[in-house]
C-alpha cells in the first residue's frame, strides 16, 4: 500500500493521502488530473477494477465529493480517488473509455446528484427514477419526508398527543396561557 | 361403420368426453406422483379440470386477431382428429372410433396439425417469448419426428397394413404377439420419441416457465387458454392410445386400456422427473442421434430379416 | 457419457416413498418462535404513558393516544401507544426503549383484513387475539437501550461530612452532568408534576447540548431560584420520572445545579436579558422567602415596584434559617436573592409587620399585596416535660447555628419527629459534636423527609428509634434529661390511609441525653394580621385559602407558600409565587 | 371481445405516437355484471380453488412468495399456483413497497390481467408506506393506484401469514366478496388521476386492456 502511495506522491504530488486500513486509502486529487492517474493506475499499476463510484453532498463547504474505487487483485489493496466538484454546476470528466460499465454509474449519479458526465453514453437516459422534476433526491437540501408527504398523500386519521402538553390541559390547565 | 350417422355423432362424443376427463386425471395423477418425487403432497387429482372451469369462467378476454383466435381451434382439432381416428378401446362399439384403411397416415398428420396451427395463433399475438417458444416447439417437433416416423415404417412393414385396428388385432395373439416383443427396436425408437412428443423432462424446453414465460401459451387466456388445457388432455390420451395400440397390444376392454395408458404415462413421468431439460440444440442433436440410428436398424431389421 | 449417468437420476425416486417434508397444517403447526416478534402487547397498568416507544420508532408508527379508563396522574400521562401496523416494521425498538418494561410483543403474526384502515390499536386496550398471549418478545432482563444507573454524585463521606458545615454534594462535572442529561428520555412527564412545572427536558437537552445559556433561561422562566432549587428542592419530579420505573431517576436537581454552578453570576443579567418598563404600580410582599422573592422576580420584570418586607435580618426565610449551611451554603441562596435585588426589588430587613410596620398602612399604599410568611411556629409535643431546659425545638437549634450562636446541646440529643427538620437537626447536632438519636412515631418508610435525607443521616451514623410514642421528659440527678416513650405497633385501621401507631402497654423505654430537640413540624404564625383582616381572609386547618391565581378572599391580598399549599416546600412557594404575580397582574391589569 | 355491453368511451392515449395509437387499447375497462346466482357461485368456487398468482415480484415481500412453493409448504396443494404471465394471472400479490418505476409497471401488469382478478397487499408497506413511509421513491398508498381485495400486515409476514391470506382470499371469493376488477372500472378515471398523479411519464396506454 505504501508503495503505490509514494509512487502517487513522486509522480503526481497528491496531498493529502488518508489511510483507512493497511490494504486501503484515500487520496485526494484535482479534477482534471483524475482521467490521467487511473489511467496510469489501471494500466501500470494493476488497479484494474474499478469498483464503484459513489457521491457524497457536502452543501457546508459547496461541494460534491466524488469517490472512484479502484481494486488491485493481485495485492488485493483498495485505492479511493476523490475529486472535488462545484456544487452549483456539478460536472466531471467521464471516464466510460476506460471501464464502459461506468456509463451505468454515471447514469445514476446524474441522476441521484445532477452531476454531468459530457460524453457519457445514455447519460440523459432515466435510470431509478422516472420523469423526475425535483431537485436531484440525494442532495442534501432536498427534503425526502417533506416530498413524500406532499406526493403520495399518507393514510389520515393519525393523531398524537405529546405527554408533556397533554399532562398540561389535563392537570393544570390554568397554567395554560402561561409564557 | 354399422351405424347410422347419428348414433356415430353420439359414440364419438362420448368417447371423446370419457377421453378427455381420463385425459385430464392421468394429469393430475401425474402432479401427485411427480409431487411425491419431490417431497410434497401435490394438488388434488381433479386440479386440472378446476382449472380448466376457472379459465373458462373468465370474464373478459382479448383477441388478437383471427389466426389467434383459431390457435385453439387448430389445437383442439388436431387432438380430437388424432383421438377419434385411433380404436380407443379395440372391439368395442362406442370407443371403437373411426377407422379407415389408411388412418395411421392421417393420425400422424393430426399430431403435426394441432402444433402447427398453434404456431400460428400464438405466432400473432406478438409477444415474442410465444415466438421463441414456437421457435424451439417445431424445431424440436421435427427431430423427435424422425424416430417415431421411422418407427411407424418398420410397423407398416411389419404388419403390411396402414390401418391402425388391423395392426391392433394383428397382436391379439397374447403377451408375445405385442409388437413390445415382435419388434422390440421399433418400440423403444417410439417411446424415446414420446418422451418428446408429451414434453416432458428433458425436452421441456418449449414451455420452460422459467425463462420464457410458459412459451407458445404466453398470451393465451380465459376461454383460449380453457381450451388448450382441454386439448392437453385429449391429446394426451390420443398419444397414449395411439402407443399402446401400436405397441402394446391395444386394449380390449375399458381397465385395460386404464392400465396400459396410466402405465404408459407414468413410464413418461418417471423418466420425466427425474432429468434436468435439455436446451434445443442438444435434444434436436439427441433424437437425431441414437434414437434415429434404431429407428433405422428397426426398419432394416423388419424388411431384410 | 457413462450407463450410471443415466441411471443415477432415478434415485429421485426414493424420495416418493418416504414421508413428505411438507407441514400438513402450517397455521397450526407452526407458530411464531417462543421469542418471535409478533404484534404488540401492552400491560395498562405498567404503561405510564411516556412516549419513549413514538420518539424511538423510525417508521413513526407509534401515536400517543387518551385511552378510556386510562386517567392522567402525576405518574402517569394517560396517554397509551397507538401502533400503526402499516408503517410498523417489527424492529422490536420501542419494547427495547420501554421504561416500564410494559411495551411487548406477542408471536402471533397473522392480521389480515380487507380494510386498510383497521390495522391500528392500542395494544392492551383494544381486544386482539393475542393479547394474553404469553410468548412473544419482551425486554432482556440485562439488556436495555436505557442507561438505568445514575452518575454517581461526587460527596464527602460521611466521616469527613459529619465533622464540618462544608457542603457534603460536591457538584457534578461537566462531563458527567453530561452523560447524566442523557439518561434522559425528554417524556416530560415530570412538568406535571414539579409545582412550578419547570421545563424540565429542555433544560436537560440544553445541557447535552452543550447550551447552557439555554437552560438558565429556561430555568428563569418558572423559578428564579435555581441555585437554591438545585441543592434543597424536595424534587418531587425525580419521583415521577419514567427511568426510575425500573432504574434509578434522573438526578433532576442536581443537574439544575450544575447549570447555575457552571455560569458566574455575573453574567446573568447578560444571559436572561430581563428587561421591563417600570409601569408605575407598587406591590408589597410579606416575607422574603423562596415565595416572596419568587414573587417580587416575576412582578420586578412585569414592570411593578416591588418591596418585601422580613422580620429577620437577612432575606432567605426558611432556606436560610430553617436549612443548615452543608446542604445550602449561604453564598449560593446570596447568589439567587441578589440576582433579585439585582432587577430593583426593595429588600427592607428587620421589619416585622404588625410591628414596625403596619399591615393596614401597606394595604392602604400598595396596589396589591402578596404574603409568603411561612411556618415558623413549632408544633408542641404536649408531653410532661417540654419546658424543663434543655429541651429545643428543631427551628430553633438550626436557627441558631445560621446566626452563628452555638446552642448548648451537650454530647447527646434525642431528635423527636420523622421529617427534613428533624433530619437537618440531627445532622447539625452531630456537626456540634453531639451524638444524635432520632425518635419517630411511626416507621422509618413513613417519615416525611426525604429518602436521601433519611439514607445520608443513616450514613452520618444518626441512630434512629421508630414506632416510639413519646410519653415524658424527665429531668435526671445527674443533670441530664431522661426521654421516655412508649413503644407501638403499627395497625392499619378501616378507611385510614396509612396505619397509624398504637402503644403497646407496659412496653416503655427510654433514653439519657443532654438535650432534647423536638421537630414533629410547625405552624403558621398570623400574629402581624390585624384582626379586622384575619376575619375577612378566610383560612382552613391554619392555612390560607387561595385561588388559582393565589388570591385570597379579599381580592387585594395574595398569599402563597408555605401557608397556603399543602406540600410546604420551597419549590412549591416558589411556584405560588410565580401564580401570585401573574394573579396580581391580571388583578391590576383588569381594573 | 366477446362481451356484449362494451362502452367505448375512448381513451386519449396520451404518450403515444398517433401511428400507436391503434396498436394499443382504447377502450375504457368495463363493470360485469355475475351470471345467475347459482351458476356464478359454482364459478366462484371455481376461482377460489384455482389461483393463479402473478409471479411479479414488486418488493422485498417476493421473498416470502418462494417458501410457498418448497416442498414445505406446498401451495399447489391449495389450488396456487404460480404463472409467468399476467395474462394467465388472476391474483397479484404486491410484495410490499412499490417504487414509482414498479408502480408503473404493475399498473399495466395489473391491467393486462383478465377479470375477476384480486390483488393482495403483502406487508405493511401496501397499507401506509412501512418502513418506506418517507422515502422519495416509494409509494405510501396501494389502493389509492389499485383496487386491492385483502391486506396482509407484516414486514415481512411470514409464508404462514400468506397462507392465511390465500384462505381468506378464497373465502372472499366463494362468498363473491372480491370485485376489484368491477370497482376499477366504476372509479376509473380517480385511479387514473391517482396514477398518474404519481408517474411521471406516462409513456403507455391509458389502459392496457
Amino acid at each position: 500500500m505504501q508503495e503505490i502511495l509514494n509512487k502517487l506522491i513522486d509522480r503526481y504530488a497528491i496531498e493529502p493521502i488518508q489511510e483507512n486500513r493497511h490494504n486501503q486509502a484515500f487520496v485526494t486529487i484535482e479534477k482534471n488530473r483524475l482521467p490521467d492517474v487511473l489511467t496510469w493506475l489501471r494500466d501500470y499499476e494493476d488497479y484494474t477494477h474499478l469498483a464503484f463510484i459513489t457521491a457524497v453532498d457536502y452543501p457546508e463547504i459547496e461541494k460534491i465529493q466524488l469517490t472512484y474505487m479502484l481494486h488491485n487483485y493481485i495485492l488485493h489493496t483498495d485505492l479511493g480517488l476523490r475529486v472535488l466538484l462545484d456544487r452549483t454546476r456539478p460536472e466531471m470528466v467521464s471516464i466510460h473509455h476506460l471501464w464502459k460499465q461506468v456509463a451505468t454509474y454515471q447514469r445514476e449519479l446524474r441522476e441521484m446528484f445532477g452531476i454531468d458526465f459530457p460524453g457519457s453514453p445514455g447519460l440523459q437516459e432515466n435510470f431509478a427514477l422516472e420523469g423526475w422534476k425535483d431537485i436531484p433526491p440525494m442532495r442534501r437540501d432536498f427534503d425526502t419526508k417533506e416530498y413524500s408527504e406532499k406526493t403520495y398523500f399518507p393514510r389520515p386519521g393519525r393523531q398524537t398527543h405529546d405527554p408533556k402538553e397533554y399532562m398540561k390541559e389535563k392537570l393544570y390547565p390554568s397554567a395554560k396561557e402561561d409564557k | 361403420m354399422e351405424h347410422g350417422l347419428f348414433i356415430s355423432i353420439i359414440y364419438a362424443f362420448i368417447s371423446l368426453s370419457v377421453a378427455t376427463i381420463w385425459g385430464l386425471l392421468l394429469g393430475g395423477i401425474a402432479l401427485k406422483v411427480v409431487a411425491r418425487a419431490h417431497g410434497r403432497f401435490g394438488p388434488p387429482v381433479w386440479q386440472p379440470i378446476i382449472d380448466i372451469i376457472k379459465n373458462n369462467a373468465r370474464r373478459t378476454s382479448i383477441s388478437h386477431g383471427i389466426m389467434y383466435f383459431l390457435g385453439p381451434v387448430f389445437r383442439i382439432a388436431g387432438g380430437m382428429g388424432t383421438f377419434l381416428f385411433i380404436p380407443f378401446i379395440f372391439g368395442s362399439s362406442v370407443f371403437g372410433n373411426f377407422s379407415f384403411a389408411g388412418d395411421l397416415f392421417l393420425v400422424m398428420y393430426f399430431i403435426f396439425f394441432g402444433q402447427l396451427g398453434m404456431a400460428l395463433g400464438a405466432g400473432e399475438s406478438g409477444h415474442p417469448y410465444s415466438a421463441i417458444g414456437v421457435a424451439r416447439g417445431l424445431s424440436q417437433m421435427t427431430a423427435f419426428e424422425l424416430p417415431f416416423a421411422l418407427s411407424v415404417i418398420s410397423l407398416v412393414i411389419q404388419y403390411g397394413t396402414l390401418n391402425i385396428t388391423s395392426i391392433v388385432a394383428a397382436q391379439q395373439g397374447g403377451l408375445l404377439s405385442w409388437t413390445l416383443f415382435t419388434n422390440p427396436l421399433a418400440t423403444i425408437a417410439a417411446l424415446i420419441s414420446l418422451q418428446g412428443m408429451n414434453m416432458h423432462n428433458p425436452f421441456s424446453i418449449v414451455i420452460a416457465p422459467q425463462e420464457i414465460p410458459i412459451g407458445p401459451p404466453t398470451e393465451y387466456h380465459s376461454n383460449f387458454l380453457g381450451l388448450l388445457q382441454t386439448n392437453r388432455g385429449l391429446f394426451n390420451i390420443a398419444k397414449l392410445a395411439l402407443f399402446m395400440n401400436l405397441y402394446f397390444g391395444g386394449a380390449t376392454n375399458i381397465a385395460v386400456m386404464i392400465l396400459k395408458t396410466f402405465l404408459l404415462y407414468m413410464l413418461t413421468i418417471f423418466i420425466g422427473a427425474s432429468f434436468p431439460r435439455f436446451r434445443t440444440e442438444q435434444s434436436i442433436r439427441f433424437f437425431l442421434g441414437v434414437p434415429t440410428v434404431i429407428g433405422i436398424l428397426a426398419v432394416i431389421v423388419i424388411a431384410y430379416l | 457419457m457413462k450407463l450410471k449417468d443415466y441411471l443415477s437420476p432415478f434415485y429421485v425416486w426414493k424420495r416418493a416413498f418416504d414421508k413428505p417434508f411438507t407441514t400438513r397444517k402450517p397455521l397450526e403447526d407452526r407458530p411464531g418462535a417462543p421469542r418471535y416478534r409478533g404484534f404488540h402487547q401492552n400491560d395498562m397498568e405498567k404503561c405510564i404513558g411516556c412516549g419513549s416507544c413514538e420518539v424511538i420508532c423510525q417508521n413513526a408508527a407509534i401515536d400517543l393516544v387518551p385511552v378510556d379508563g386510562i386517567e392522567t396522574t402525576r405518574k402517569d400521562s394517560g396517554l397509551r401507544p397507538k401502533i400503526d401496523y402499516g408503517r410498523c416494521c417489527w424492529c422490536a425498538l420501542c419494547v427495547d426503549i420501554c421504561t416500564t418494561g410494559s411495551l411487548k410483543m406477542s408471536n402471533e403474526y397473522i392480521w389480515i383484513d380487507s380494510d386498510p384502515e383497521v390495522f391500528r390499536f392500542v395494544p392492551g386496550a383494544s381486544e386482539k387475539p393475542w393479547k394474553n398471549t404469553e410468548a412473544g418478545y419482551s425486554q432482556h432482563e440485562n439488556y436495555t437501550l436505557l442507561n438505568l444507573d445514575r452518575i454517581d454524585m461526587p460527596m464527602l463521606t460521611p466521616e469527613d461530612s459529619r465533622k464540618s458545615f462544608i457542603e457534603t454534594v460536591k457538584g457534578y462535572s461537566k462531563e458527567e452532568a453530561m452523560k447524566e442529561a442523557q439518561r434522559c428520555v425528554e417524556c416530560g412527564l415530570c412538568v406535571a408534576t414539579c409545582p412550578a412545572h419547570m421545563d424540565i427536558p429542555d433544560y436537560i437537552r440544553a445541557i447535552r447540548d452543550d447550551n447552557l445559556d439555554e437552560a438558565l433561561r429556561l430555568l428563569y422562566d418558572t423559578n428564579p431560584m435555581p441555585a437554591t432549587c438545585g441543592r434543597i428542592c424536595t424534587h418531587l419530579c425525580e419521583d415521577v420520572c419514567s427511568i426510575g420505573v425500573k432504574g434509578e431517576p434522573l438526578a433532576i436537581r442536581w443537574l439544575k445545579r450544575y447549570i447555575v454552578d457552571q455560569i458566574d453570576d455575573t453574567r446573568f443579567k447578560a444571559i436572561l436579558r430581563d428587561e421591563f418598563k417600570p409601569n408605575g404600580k407598587k406591590v408589597a410582599i410579606i416575607g422574603a422567602g423562596p415565595g416572596g422573592l419568587s414573587a417580587a422576580y416575576y412582578l420586578v420584570t412585569a414592570g411593578y415596584s416591588v418591596t418585601i418586607y422580613e422580620a429577620s435580618d437577612l432575606a432567605g426565610g426558611m432556606i436560610r434559617y430553617g436549612v443548615p449551611e452543608y446542604r445550602m451554603p449561604y453564598d449560593q441562596l446570596d447568589q439567587d436573592i441578589n440576582y433579585i435585588k439585582e432587577l430593583g426589588v426593595e429588600i427592607i430587613l428587620n421589619n416585622r409587620i404588625g410591628k414596625d410596620t403596619l399591615f393596614s398602612d401597606l394595604y392602604n399604599n400598595y396596589d396589591a399585596l402578596f404574603f409568603s410568611t411561612g411556618l415558623n411556629d413549632p408544633y408542641k409535643m404536649a408531653i410532661d416535660g417540654e419546658s424543663l431546659p434543655g429541651v429545643f425545638s428543631g427551628l430553633q437549634i438550626l436557627d441558631d447555628v445560621t446566626k452563628g450562636i452555638k446552642p448548648d446541646i451537650g454530647k447527646s440529643v434525642a431528635v423527636i419527629g420523622g421529617g427534613n427538620v428533624a433530619m437537618d437537626a440531627a445532622r447539625t447536632a452531630l456537626r456540634l459534636g453531639a451524638e444524635s438519636t432520632l425518635i419517630y412515631r411511626r416507621r422509618e418508610e413513613d417519615m416525611p423527609a426525604d429518602t436521601e435525607e433519611i439514607h445520608e443521616a443513616h450514613a452520618e451514623k444518626v441512630k434512629f428509634i421508630t414506632q416510639a410514642i413519646p410519653l415524658r421528659i424527665e429531668k435526671t440527678a445527674n443533670g441530664k434529661l431522661k426521654f421516655i416513650w412508649n413503644n407501638a405497633e403499627m395497625v392499619a385501621k378501616e378507611g385510614a390511609a396509612r396505619p397509624s401507631p398504637i402503644a403497646i402497654e407496659g412496653d416503655i423505654q427510654s433514653l439519657e441525653v443532654d438535650a432534647v430537640i423536638s421537630a414533629i413540624g410547625q405552624g403558621a404564625d398570623y400574629s402581624f394580621l390585624p384582626p379586622e383582616y384575619e376575619s375577612k381572609i378566610k383560612f382552613k386547618r391554619g392555612k390560607v385559602i387561595i385561588n388559582e391565581n393565589c388570591q385570597t378572599t379579599v381580592p387585594k391580598i395574595f398569599a402563597g407558600g408555605d401557608i397556603a399549599n399543602p406540600t410546604a416546600d420551597a419549590i412549591s412557594a416558589i411556584a405560588d409565587g410565580h401564580n401570585a404575580a401573574k394573579g396580581i397582574d391580571k388583578f391590576l391589569n383588569k381594573k | 371481445m366477446d362481451n356484449k355491453e362494451i362502452n367505448n368511451t375512448k381513451l386519449a392515449n396520451e404518450g403515444l405516437s398517433e401511428q400507436d395509437r391503434p396498436l394499443f387499447c382504447d377502450a375504457r375497462p368495463q363493470s360485469y355484471k355475475p351470471l345467475g346466482k347459482y351458476v356464478e357461485k359454482f364459478l366462484n368456487w371455481a376461482r377460489a380453488n384455482s389461483l393463479w398468482i402473478l409471479g411479479y415480484g414488486t418488493g422485498c415481500g417476493a421473498i416470502e412468495l418462494r417458501p410457498l412453493m418448497t416442498a414445505r409448504f406446498d401451495m399447489f396443494r391449495w389450488g396456487l399456483a404460480p404463472r409467468p404471465t399476467p395474462r394467465q394471472a388472476g391474483v397479484f400479490v404486491i410484495g410490499g413497497y412499490m417504487s414509482v418505476k414498479t408502480l408503473k409497471r404493475v399498473i399495466r401488469s395489473y391491467e393486462q390481467m383478465q377479470g375477476p382478478k384480486f390483488v393482495i397487499g403483502l406487508g405493511s408497506c401496501t397499507i401506509n408506506g412501512g418502513m418506506y413511509w418517507d422515502s422519495y421513491n416509494t409509494i405510501n398508498r396501494l389502493d389509492h393506484y389499485l383496487p386491492v381485495d385483502i391486506y396482509i400486515t407484516g414486514c415481512m409476514p411470514r409464508p404462514e401469514a400468506l397462507i392465511a391470506g390465500f384462505n381468506k382470499l378464497k373465502e372472499m371469493i366463494k362468498a363473491g366478496e372480491t370485485d376489484g376488477q368491477n370497482e376499477y372500472a366504476r372509479n376509473f378515471d380517480w385511479y387514473k388521476a391517482n396514477q398518474k398523479k404519481i408517474v411521471k411519464d406516462w409513456n403507455m396506454p391509458d389502459y392496457n386492456w
